[in-house]
């Protein structure tokens, strides 16, 4: 009967290699290649014994330490090492253990820094608790004298429609077609439901067929958004010019 | 728990509560009396009398608010800009209470013939039209008016300036 | 204006606004010198020695916060712990990020020696890491940067306030 280590857990091949390198107190620049290696095959080993899924990234760390220790064996040509510093086979990997080990070192301050943040609590902004905004465009181009002749506008349907006339009343579509081209002669721009002042069958279709005549005239440009959509409606500019 | 250390906590509590705290909520957390937590509340109030915030209470519990008199430069932080001009039933609706003010909006409804809630409300966020008080009667109806913004955008001194209306005389005659 | 004024305003100012406030900002809003603005800062700070807030300088701005010794009372609040604790992998690779952001993630594996999708898209839906843009050439792989969330979330002014790194390209003349 085996007995069973838990094994700790690391993050990657680079944690698991420092942590080899600190248990045994060794000198990251000076590491003891052969020995790390070793070390390190054993852990993969017992990793393998207890079923645990070994990363491809742990293996290429394996061959890594092995190919550096195959170089470190070869004889050195004596006279290289006299006149030029020929590269250390460890340096690439010291170089990059180096480097990860800074950026663990920093994750814990970072922990660190979480723990002191979570205890100072801000003020927690209500999301009712939007700004008002500026308006930088606040009535638009229009004058007071656009103003006045589009009160002028929505009166005349009210003068029209006293309670007495408003059954018998009609108006016809040339009537229709005269005051939305007014209207929007008024505002330039607007939706088709703002148009229908009375919300009555008999208005509605009536302003859409005023709407239709005037797009056909050329008179106003019409853009809907999609079946059923609003229809966005706007004074064609060259009808504008050519009235003007 | 002395008296000092349970103001600090309060005022804590008050300011990092998403919702305004109310004296009851304090005092479980706190284990004091209600009324006693409403005493530290007063002295919170006072000891913050020269600050720039406040404790308000509403909805039932107590929240940090800004002074109102820096509200006007509160409003300069973050305010979105926003360029979309005034809707044609905007318009409408401010022609009309432009000359018929005071107005209620049941009255500006039955000229324009639709509902115009939005379209109110839109000239309110847009300080061109303000509610000037109460119209005596059933309901007492809101009364709108327009606003010094509005005079000051159409370039009028006041409302007197306001281009008239040809057929006021006309229609008089034409009753007759 | 007077001093007294400025700092109440800018109380009032850091209090309201929803993310820390820079002293640039405050100093646009008061049209004062931004050096002044911070010894006003200074003025608030010790006015509010003795209150259950205090100011922190953080992600670039100030920001009114809940003193750490009153933390346990807030706790009871049940405010939601917006503070998870990320996964050691995260942190590594958050770590890498802030440092060497712009950064692919292909770079970042290289430095951890393992894959980092999957702590990399926890990173992201936490808004503390967000996408750059992309790096030019093949792949146009995508470009990793951390956002200010990670700077208040580690209570950190800027970058430039984590310990700098070390110049691992000299390692060959230490190696030596």
């Amino acid at each position: 009967m085996g007995y069973l280590v838990r094994l700790e857990i690391f993050e990657g091949p680079f944690d698991l290699l420092l942590n080899l390198i600190e248990r045994d107190e060794i000198d990251i620049l000076d590491i003891p290649i052969a020995k790390i290696a070793q070390e390190y095959l054993v852990y993969l080993k017992q990793m393998q014994e207890q079923d645990l899924v070994i990363s491809g990234d742990f293996l290429v760390m394996a061959a890594t330490l092995l190919q550096i220790k195959a170089r470190m064996l070869l004889p050195h040509n004596p006279e290289v090492v006299a006149t030029e510093d020929e590269q250390d086979p460890r340096e690439e990997l010291v170089g990059r253990l180096l480097e990860y080990k800074f950026f663990k070192e920093i994750s814990t301050l970072l922990v660190d820094k979480w723990q002191l943040t979570a205890t100072l609590y801000p003020r927690v902004v209500r999301r009712g608790e939007k700004k008002d905004p500026i308006y930088t465009n606040l009535i638009g181009d229009i004058s007071i004298d656009q103003l006045a002749k589009l009160y002028e506008q929505v009166l005349q349907v009210v003068d029209d429609e006293d309670p007495v006339q408003k059954i018998h009343r009609r108006v016809s579509l040339q009537e229709c077609i005269a005051r939305v081209r007014q209207r929007l002669l008024a505002v330039k721009e607007g939706t088709f439901t703002e148009l229908v002042t009375v919300k009555e069958r008999y208005w509605v279709i009536l302003t859409f067929l005023a709407v239709l005549e005037l797009v056909r005239k050329r008179e106003i440009l019409a853009v809907q958004d999609g079946e059923f959509g609003e229809i966005y409606l706007q004074i064609n500019p060259e009808y504008e010019e050519e009235i003007s | 728990m002395k008296l000092d250390e349970a103001q600090k906590i309060t005022e804590g509590l008050i300011f990092a509560a998403p919702y305004p705290v109310s004296a009851h909520d304090l005092a479980t957390i706190l284990e004091l009396e209600p009324v006693l937590v409403e005493r530290i509340i007063e002295r919170i109030r006072e000891d913050f009398n020269d600050k720039a915030i406040m404790i308000r209470n509403v909805a039932g519990g107590y929240q940090f608010v800004t002074r109102p008199e820096i509200a006007p430069w509160i409003d300069k932080l973050g305010r979105p800009l926003v360029n979309a001009a005034l809707s044609l039933a905007g318009l409408e609706a401010l022609a009309i209470i432009a000359y018929k003010q005071p107005i209620t909006k049941s009255e500006i409804e039955q000229i324009r013939g639709v509902r115009s809630d939005s379209a109110i409300n839109t000239l309110m966020e847009r300080e061109l039209v303000v509610e000037m008080g109460r119209r005596e009667g059933i309901g007492r109806p809101i009364l709108y008016g327009t606003t010094d913004k509005f005079l000051m955008h159409f370039g009028l001194k006041s409302l007197e300036e306001l281009p008239s209306r040809p057929d006021f005389t006309k229609l008089g005659e034409t009753v007759e």
